[in-house]
């Protein structure tokens, strides 16, 4: 590995993850609270030579949207959003999420912002790619408390969209839908199964044959983007995420 | 006709205790003035809906014991974590929350904006949001076949409360593309604007500039507030003091704390104005 | 990707036979020269949606024989009378027509807008339009009691066509007030447009131009026509030439007066541009 | 009756009836091919001091709607809107219009343009004054061929709105409702009630006590008002009406 690579952060490791993910898409829109998410489209926007559309909830300048709030759903519904992000203060191992609070809901011992549009465009968007830093039994859970958004539904439910993957701090699951179940695709570095296997509050697949390959690295000329041109223009939703980062503007 | 008043205060004395008040998310200009005017009021057993989310608007209104019930798709500080005084309501059972999904909120009212007493809604089935909701309705969707679907009564708020960059002499409010204000003054019984600035002439007048703009036909009362939205901003006219919200943060997680900077920053204050 | 082409024949190139093609009233821009272009093909079997009425777009496109059923509240061109090329299809049974109500195809397309396979709408029960409709649905609002109300199914239509004052090479299109555009864009599997002009730069980072405009994401394919409106007009632009429609009226009250008015100011000629 | 009186045109008459019923509205909206209804809109938005909100649709000067051609409906559905006009092809005894046929709608001796927004509006404005300026047995008709919509529905029907009263050529009609019936309510200049009976297609009612009043003529200065600035006004909407009672502009 070379100096370059031995200095990438988690969060840039998770944004080329998610980014390679990314490839080939027409639009991809971000949500609330998503600065990885939204760093990982920009650099994808760069990379597909201007062919990926980018929508940023949040943002003021360059609007990709005119008809106000509701346009970000509407806009899914008619099937014009490829690909969305959702995180979890819970995530279980059907993919269900909780974004609102853990223990009983009507007395919660700890309380979460709350579902935002999730219980809508996990059922709309065809690729939902699940992120959550941090990645410990405490986040990746067998059950979770309260159910913002199911992973699977019934066969009858209209349902297009649904997970597709989930990166974390520590590796990348892929979700296979027929199995209703995570497959472990890909070891962050320093990770190992075993390591995965003590994290993780849900049961998992693993790939057939000779073990679990490490994830890919950005490559170097990724990591000059996300540094330079991603960093700066994600900074107008996120700017403290981006001074943590980044340094200040 | 719109009514248009001098002050932030005197819009708050309109808007009454037990109100179902409608208010915007913090990307649309929110009227924090109005919002710290109700603080002052002492209003009361008010019943807030955040068209879709919520962020200081509430903190304030809830730490501040102005707030009953709450339906919103989401309260937080954004990039200043959690919003402290919601929190501790929650957990001390202090309000009635009803959790939703954004586009739930924006399908609701879109069902008062034409005047239907439902809309139908993709999505939700298999949540715990929709498992407690005892007002929401599942059924067939009667030109599929097994293809249940939720439908969502509309929602009609006594009230909407936002700011505007400026308004006019008519009532008129130029929103750009903050589209959601529109829906939530066509759909509420009354709608109140703080603006920056009240300009000479008719907003709708020029061709450019009406297409930006409610009419004042649903604006019942207009008054200017400079800096209203402080400490969020308007797009294009201010941004958010990020240092004064994380202060606010800071501060707020306790409710001593949270009275300080409520003593500080608003009752012991009159308006800008 | 906004297809940016350089005639309005190779956006009707676009649009297939049998396609079901919304189009806009006639105080919106109009693309005339898009369905003179369809004219000139030859299109056959178009179902037409009126949103929500008619004029001489319908009258060209039915009294060239390239419609099979029309969906509309209303034909009419307006001070000139009667539209008597639809008149005389309807009596002369050559088309399918669906009469409805201006609201109904508002909310049917909203319900595609929205993704939701059906809308409510008030008002209808009673009236021979719905009796004579039998793909909409008669039922209980579910939150009323003895209480029913109209579900229309959601209308997607494969094609929308219109005119816009300017345009940018990234195929956003400034519409202003003509917000029904918004929706039939929103709503269509594709929507057809042709310009006046096709402006330097991107109409949406002006706030106050974005206001009123359609961004690109939603245009399949832009041409510029310059007067693509007339004989109609653009507000703010210019102005309808009554003497022409008249002229049109006078000549197709029958079908050999229309053929010659088709050969004069259609198919002999090609396009404006 | 001054030689002013005596000129006054069948037109301007009906326009000063309609404004009389539109005095202490807040907003009246004015739909296709309604010249006379908008005219009277006008007049009464002068008479009003500015009280008056007057929406001409087809208008594209001083809008007073910025959400597109649905907003007439979804103002009308908020309460928003008192007043609004409606005429028919046929119109009969139980206030049912006709706007699309004459004979078996699928194969009509004569067809007009269609329903435009009267199925909705009709239940949904509570003060829909219908205008028809020829009054025979042919326009006033026992039962229409084709119901656009509705003078009355049953009970449970949500319906705030309905029928006011009928403005003709040559006289008044209030609607009852609870009766279902329309009654005669004033008389234009030259009319007689034996007119009205000989050239209408329904029965109606009459006034109870000393017959029918003369329909009340407009005062001298609406005449004015009606020929200088709203004549100017309503021309924007409809030329070939403001040229053939005014005048070239």
């Amino acid at each position: 590995m070379s100096d370059v690579m031995s200095e990438v952060r988690t969060e840039e490791l998770m944004i080329a993850v998610i980014a390679r993910m990314l490839s080939g898409l027409s639009h991809v829109a971000v949500g609330a609270a998503s600065p990885i998410p939204g760093s990982a489209a920009l650099l994808a926007r760069e990379l597909s030579g201007g062919t990926l559309r980018v929508t940023l909830l949040g943002r003021t300048s360059n609007p990709t949207f005119t008809d106000g709030a509701r346009e970000l759903f509407d806009c899914a519904a008619q099937g014009r959003i490829d690909a969305f992000f959702l995180s979890g203060v819970q995530i279980d191992g059907q993919a269900n999420i909780n974004l609102v609070s853990i223990g009983d809901p009507d007395k919660p011992k700890a309380r979460f912002p709350g579902s935002f549009g999730s219980a809508y465009l996990y059922y709309i968007v065809p690729r939902v790619i699940l992120f959550r830093q941090e990645h410990t039994a405490r986040t990746l859970v067998s059950k979770v408390d309260y159910v913002s958004a199911p992973g699977v539904s019934e066969e009858n439910l209209y349902r297009p969209g649904g997970p597709h993957a989930l990166v974390t701090g520590r590796c990348l699951f892929e979700f296979i839908k027929d199995k209703e179940r995570f497959l472990l695709k890909s070891l962050h570095p320093g990770q190992t199964v075993e390591d995965i296997k003590r994290e993780t509050g849900f049961d998992f697949d693993m790939p057939e044959g000779s073990g679990v390959p490490n994830t890919e690295p950005p490559e170097p000329d990724w990591l000059k983007l996300i540094r330079g041109p991603v960093g700066e223009e994600i900074r107008e939703v996120y700017p403290e995420f981006a001074t943590r980062m980044f340094g200040s503007s | 006709m719109t009514a248009v008043l001098t002050s932030a205060a005197e819009i708050a004395a309109k808007i009454p205790d037990g109100a179902l008040l409608a208010l915007p998310p913090e990307y649309a200009p929110c009227s924090m003035e109005g919002i710290r005017a109700l603080v002052r009021r002492g209003a009361r057993n008010l019943r807030l809906l955040g068209v879709p989310q919520f962020g200081i608007q509430a903190e304030l209104l809830i730490g501040a014991g102005c707030v009953s019930e709450i339906e919103t798709a989401a309260v937080t500080l954004g990039e200043h974590g959690l919003a402290p005084r919601f929190t501790d309501a929650i957990k001390h059972q202090k309000i009635t929350m009803r959790d939703t999904t954004c586009p739930a909120i924006h399908a609701a009212l879109q069902a008062s904006e034409k005047g239907v007493p439902f809309m139908p809604l993709r999505g939700l089935i298999g949540s715990d949001i929709l498992a407690r909701r005892d007002d929401w309705h599942v059924a067939d969707n009667p030109f599929g076949e097994n293809d249940p679907i939720v439908y969502l009564p509309a929602i009609k708020p006594d009230a909407t409360l936002f700011h505007g960059a400026k308004g006019d002499v008519h009532g008129n409010v130029w929103i750009g593309l903050r589209r959601e204000l529109m829906v939530m003054a066509h759909a509420s019984k009354a709608a109140y604007v703080t603006v920056e600035k009240i300009v000479d002439g008719d907003l709708l007048s020029d061709p450019q500039t009406a297409a930006g703009t409610i009419p004042g036909l649903y604006i019942s009362a207009i008054a200017k507030a400079h800096k209203g939205a402080w400490p969020l901003g308007v797009p294009h006219y201010y941004e958010r003091d990020n240092e004064h919200l994380s202060h606010y943060a800071e501060l707020a997680r306790t409710q001593e704390g949270f009275d300080a900077y409520l003593d500080e920053w608003v009752t012991s204050r009159t308006a800008a104005e």
